[in-house]
């Protein structure tokens, strides 16, 4: 394999996708080395259920945590709830704010056109966008009008491109991406909670879910526009 | 194997995907397997590559280049719009044509490759009966190449039952218009629990793609018994 | 018809250069294998582009090379058998026979189906697969093919060596009246069995090599005995003119030539026609004094015009009979023990069914 | 186009992986293309359709058949492992395995078609001539399909390249151990701001796997015109 | 050797029945475009799988149905010359002639290399693909690839068809010689030229529409009246044996046969050697009395032994010359008029030349 030679065993994370940039630039600044497998939350269930080597694992949906615990996958190690995020409205750049938008005020301001979001029961992104639809009673009369993705990201880019109207996305995917601009933000309390729940599956894994508890790291975790939660120590 | 609504509306339109996209690439495949199999022009490696490129590019890729060439936006796009009111984004024809351009490098390689077996002194014998040119490809040339014909429109009706990842990129997943059986069959492997329904479906995948391979070998085997005359 | 034929044109190692014009009729193309007969018929045809060279059939331009002009073959309506039968094997035989009928201009004449599926025996075979056909029946059917596309001529590459003799025997008088009946169809032949040529052909072109090295009407080449070392000397012969007088009961015929008259067995043609005979040099025999009691009925008195030994044990005889020219082949033995000289008369001894059916043509 | 450290090892795995599973597929797929096309025998239609099954299915349902068959507790998987100790989960190997998998149905296909082309009557001919049945195929028929094993070799390749979808469901992402180059393009595109590397990637792979095409190309050329003579 | 054929097979109407045993030397199968010659030597060669038979090559049992006996061609050792030259098209002539060397039992005899060569006329065809030949040169190469494969068995389907009169002139004596020179090697000959089978066959077998007709030594089947019709008038003729006494400087020899002696040009065989000669009827001449002052040497006094008359104006006369027997064709006029009838004593008048070195053989 025309690997890099590794002067001891890497780390292995299995990591949601969108956690991309801040995890890599934590990785750096850990004294062992470490490699992160970025993927679908589902995806990567899977792979730790069936004999994955992870050390680590950062899903982006509780449930899925949930599922690999009632798979006995995660054995009796402690699962935490790393980080937070935001569940934003965007809009081409430019556009007027929306701030708390009615289903009137969202089929308004779609003028025909179609509400970007991450597939209503796969991605958690969508399952969080429906959650806020059908809480504020715009399910619907907006289901008709949505382009589902299969991730966040194309959901973004389907805004970007001026394709999609509106869309909704994770604070951490708008914030970096000029094209758009934020409408509103969707108040926490509106949809279940983002969180990105962590598992260790090794001990290796556990002292390097550690090190994502500390300052530094949390700090790298805030600047790319994440949420992080106070381990329970 | 009973199916909701929802997968039910999946399987039905991934078949009407699949059947147009098969029908509008078959021509324009048999027409570029033509040029590449049996003329020189300029830019002959150009178009090749072309025609590759779907293979090599990974499907999300592809979908994002549809995108940006055809969506509403895109300078193609636009034009199809304006001229001819064609829309493509997040509309089934948009879904055909993923499917189209995913499975066009594999409809191209098997009928160029049954026209480079084409004996052309046959060609040649049908231009001394008095066949112009077009006639020689219609009555000679088309009749001997069915067999890869017919491979190349099953390779890419499969390959257009089986397209994901550039079809959700192009026209997301808008369940009734866009949403097709892969798209279902991810959105259950993406659900704890989901498997069941996935399983489902891709049985439904199976039946009905297997089912056009099979078909089409039984068609190409009784092209091929006629030819050998028995 | 004309057709006027100019090439010139390099494959690797092989140079074709050939230029001849034929009048109406069959031209035929003789010479050994790889003597380059195919590369002529297909520069004909449009297949082969040569290097240089202008094609005309009756004045219409096919090609020139120097004007650029190059029609495409299925504008040159030139039906050509091949030398390999080329049947589409996808189709039937009746398919293939009638593919090229619908490309023919709409008043072009051309043989009738029927005829031409009865000549070749092809009735039996019509829904059946090329691939099934053996080596005969695949020639035969490629004929048929390229008569019915109703061709303006006709290109044959060794139609026949694949063919019994007897079947040979039917399509050769079909051929000749393709030729002489109300289509007038010409040919071009490609052949290397002198004796198709003797009997059909109106003008011989003879190739070697790549080069044209005789051409001219049959009857001049035939006679010419610069033709011999070209056409072997197995197959030297004069072809003469005769005049069928009278048909007998008993099957002969009677012939006029110049020299007297000759009795044929099995002539079809009606009195009053005028026909060819090949009188191949070794079928003669020469007798000093008219001979008596013998089988052989035609006995001719000629007088020998020349004498050429060659380094065998033959010698081949020039002999005038009448107007016309004959040659035999004896052994130098013989014309020393006979005193045979230039002037002498003598007879020419040579039996009525030594001409052969094949060898008469119109 | 320079291209980060790991962006690098995504690119030399991608070609390694590539490569492999294409040398390994090549005999494999002739196999079975001869099998389908001179062969009769019972199972057939199912052989034909297994092999076409990458086609139809999203591959990411392939990518999960694969983990649950050749992963470590899958049947395959263990008795690979007790016996080879061969590993393919989460392993460059079994991304190879994805890979092949993926471009099998199409180097299938081709070669198939190829072989279907020959006269028969060539190999018999050369069955005459004292030559056993391996021998045929080796110096017989194996030449005369080089054009459609090289087409059949260059899709394979390039689909090499650009699978995806199995190949991150089968063996995840894992920088330098099975993270190919769509797997990276990907990543890329799950950051903002990773759009441009992406394209550096999308780039090279375009490079790579064109450059396969045209040589293949270049190849199939010399081979045709050997036979022409010129 | 002997070969010993049985087969039986349909194709769709046509159906194959076929039995014959051969001994050592040169089978002809002979029989018109669409008989089933090709089917036959299919069988022979493994590649047909006949629904019932048995072919066996010197008691070696190469096929039999009924014991489950089916050896696949490979395993034959029949070098096969095929009626399209099948030629591998990826490889060069020289590689197309070498193929077979290498699959040869490793004392296996054959001619040498540079000798088939030779004669086919391929030396400078050698790095030619065999897309660039002409017909000819295609079978040339044919022909040259099965004898270099060392076959202990040549099978061969037309294999001179596509070539000129001058190159089947050459390649004739050649197969001659492997049959007598050391090898010793059998063929099984398909053609329909009479004067080719004539000149090589040691036997004959006949068929018409699958079924044969005839089979036996060739001299037997040749002058056999029965096959007349079989093999066509034109074509027959006696087949008698001879042997040469003496070659005289001016290129005649004297060959004696049982009826006394002949002057033959061109005989390249040793005195003492026996050889065949082929008289066709047509070519032979009768005379009531000994002619005189003839270019002819060749007359024979001859008994009439049979005189058969058809429904056409020629008459067949067989002829016992010594203990051989003649055919001569003539005129039912000249019958009547030289008052000829059985028992009668007359004579037979041939021109040495008549007798073709094609029709020598030994
Ligand atoms: N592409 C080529 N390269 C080199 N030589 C060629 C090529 N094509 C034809 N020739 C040569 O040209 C010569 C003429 O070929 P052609 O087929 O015209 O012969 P032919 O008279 O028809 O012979 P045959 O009676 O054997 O069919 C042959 O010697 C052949 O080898
Ligand atoms: N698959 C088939 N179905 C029907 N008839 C067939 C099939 N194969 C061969 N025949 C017939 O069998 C007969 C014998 O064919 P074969 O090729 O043995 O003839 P042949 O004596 O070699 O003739 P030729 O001299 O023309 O080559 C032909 O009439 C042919 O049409
Ligand atoms: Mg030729
Ligand atoms: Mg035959």
């Amino acid at each position: 394999v025309p690997a890099r030679a590794q002067a001891q065993d890497p780390v292995t994370v299995f990591a949601a996708a969108s956690l991309r940039g801040a995890l890599d630039d934590i990785a750096r600044t850990y004294p062992a080395p470490v490699v992160v497998s970025y993927g679908g939350s589902g995806t990567m269930a899977r792979q730790i259920a069936l004999g994955a080597p992870a050390d680590l694992v950062i899903l982006a949906s509780p449930d899925w945590m949930d599922w690999l615990r009632d798979q006995g996958a995660l054995a009796d190690r402690k699962r935490v709830d790393l980080l937070r995020n935001r569940l934003v409205l965007i809009g081409p750049a430019g556009a007027r704010p929306l701030p708390n938008p009615d289903a009137a005020a969202l089929l308004d301001a779609l003028q025909g056109g179609r509400l970007a979001m991450g597939q209503r029961a796969a991605v958690p992104a969508g399952i969080y966008a429906r959650a806020w639809l059908a809480g504020i009673g715009a399910w619907d009369a907006l289901a008709p009008h949505l382009a589902e993705t299969d991730n966040v990201r194309a959901a973004l880019a389907l805004v970007a491109r001026g394709e999609a109207t509106l869309g909704v996305v994770y604070a951490t995917d708008a914030a970096a991406d000029t094209s758009v601009d934020v409408l509103w933000t969707v108040p926490e309390d509106r949809h279940p909670p983002i969180v990105y729940p962590a598992a260790a599956l090794s001990d290796a894994g556990d002292a390097f879910l550690r090190h994502l508890g500390m300052t530094d790291a949390r700090d790298t975790f805030e600047q790319h526009g994440f949420l992080p939660i106070e381990p329970a120590r | 194997m009973t199916l909701d609504a929802a997968s039910w509306d999946a399987l039905t339109l991934s078949l009407w995907v699949s059947v147009w996209a098969t029908v509008l690439a078959v021509p324009l495949a048999l027409w570029i397997a033509w040029l590449l199999a049996r003329r020189d022009f300029w830019g002959k490696s150009a178009l090749n590559a072309l025609v590759h490129l779907p293979l090599v590019l990974p499907p999300v890729v592809t979908g994002y280049l549809l995108l940006l060439s055809f969506g509403r936006t895109g300078p193609i796009g636009r034009l199809l719009e304006q001229t001819f009111g064609l829309v493509l984004s997040f509309r089934w024809t948009g879904a055909v044509l993923a499917a189209l351009v995913m499975g066009f490098p594999l409809m191209v390689r098997a009928m160029r490759l049954a026209i480079e077996a084409v004996d052309p002194r046959l060609e040649d014998a049908a231009a001394t009966l008095g066949a112009p040119r077009w006639a020689v490809f219609a009555r000679v040339t088309l009749p001997l190449i069915a067999p890869g014909v017919l491979a190349g429109a099953v390779m890419g009706f499969a390959k257009a039952m089986g397209e994901f990842g550039a079809t959700i990129t192009f026209v997301a997943n808008i369940p009734g218009q866009t949403q097709t059986l892969p798209s279902a069959i991810y959105t259950f492997l993406q659900i704890p629990g989901g498997e069941a329904q996935a399983i489902a479906l891709v049985l439904w995948a199976c039946v009905v793609a297997l089912g056009a391979v099979v078909m089409s070998e039984w068609l190409a085997r009784r092209v091929a018994r006629r030819i050998a005359g028995s | 018809m004309t057709l006027s034929v100019h090439l010139r044109h390099r494959h690797g190692d092989f140079t074709l250069d050939v230029a001849f014009d034929s009048g109406p009729g069959i031209t035929a193309l003789f010479g050994r294998s790889g003597a380059g007969k195919t590369s002529v018929i297909n520069a004909v045809s449009g297949l082969l582009h040569p290097d240089e060279g202008r094609v005309a059939v009756d004045g219409d331009t096919l090609l020139d090379t120097a004007r650029g002009i190059d029609l495409p073959p299925h504008r040159r309506r030139l039906g050509y058998v091949f030398q390999d039968a080329r049947l589409f094997p996808h189709l039937d035989v009746a398919r293939n026979l009638d593919f090229g009928a619908r490309y023919a201009p709409p008043g072009a004449k051309g043989p009738a189906r029927g005829d031409v599926i009865d000549l070749l025996g092809l009735s039996g075979l019509m829904a059946r697969a090329p691939a099934t056909l053996s080596g005969g029946e695949k020639q035969r059917v490629a004929i048929g093919r390229a008569l019915l596309s109703r061709p303006a001529m006709l290109l044959m590459d060794e139609p026949l060596a694949s063919l019994d003799a007897p079947r040979k025997q039917d399509i050769l008088p079909y051929l000749e009246r393709l030729r002489d009946g109300p289509l007038g169809l010409p040919i071009l032949y490609v052949s290397h069995a002198l004796d198709e040529v003797a009997r059909l052909a109106d003008h011989l072109v003879v190739i070697q090599e790549g080069r044209m090295r005789m051409q001219g009407l049959l009857y001049d080449v035939l006679s010419d005995p610069a033709a011999v070392p070209l056409l072997g000397v197995r197959e030297a012969g004069a072809v003469i003119a005769a005049t069928v007088v009278a048909h007998a009961d008993d099957g002969l015929s009677t012939l006029s030539i110049s020299a007297g008259h000759l009795e044929l067995p099995g002539v079809q043609a009606a009195p009053g026609t005028r026909l060819r005979l090949r009188i191949l040099a070794q079928d003669v025999i020469l007798s000093r004094d008219r001979p008596a009691g013998l089988s052989s009925r035609n006995i001719l008195p000629v007088a020998i015009a020349a004498i050429h030994s060659g380094d065998g044990p033959g010698a081949a005889i020039a002999l005038r009979a009448g107007s016309d020219r004959l040659l035999a082949r004896v052994t130098s033995r013989a014309v020393t023990d006979l005193g045979l000289r230039v002037g002498m008369e003598c007879f020419a001894i040579f039996k009525a069914t030594t001409v052969a059916p094949g060898s008469i043509g119109r």
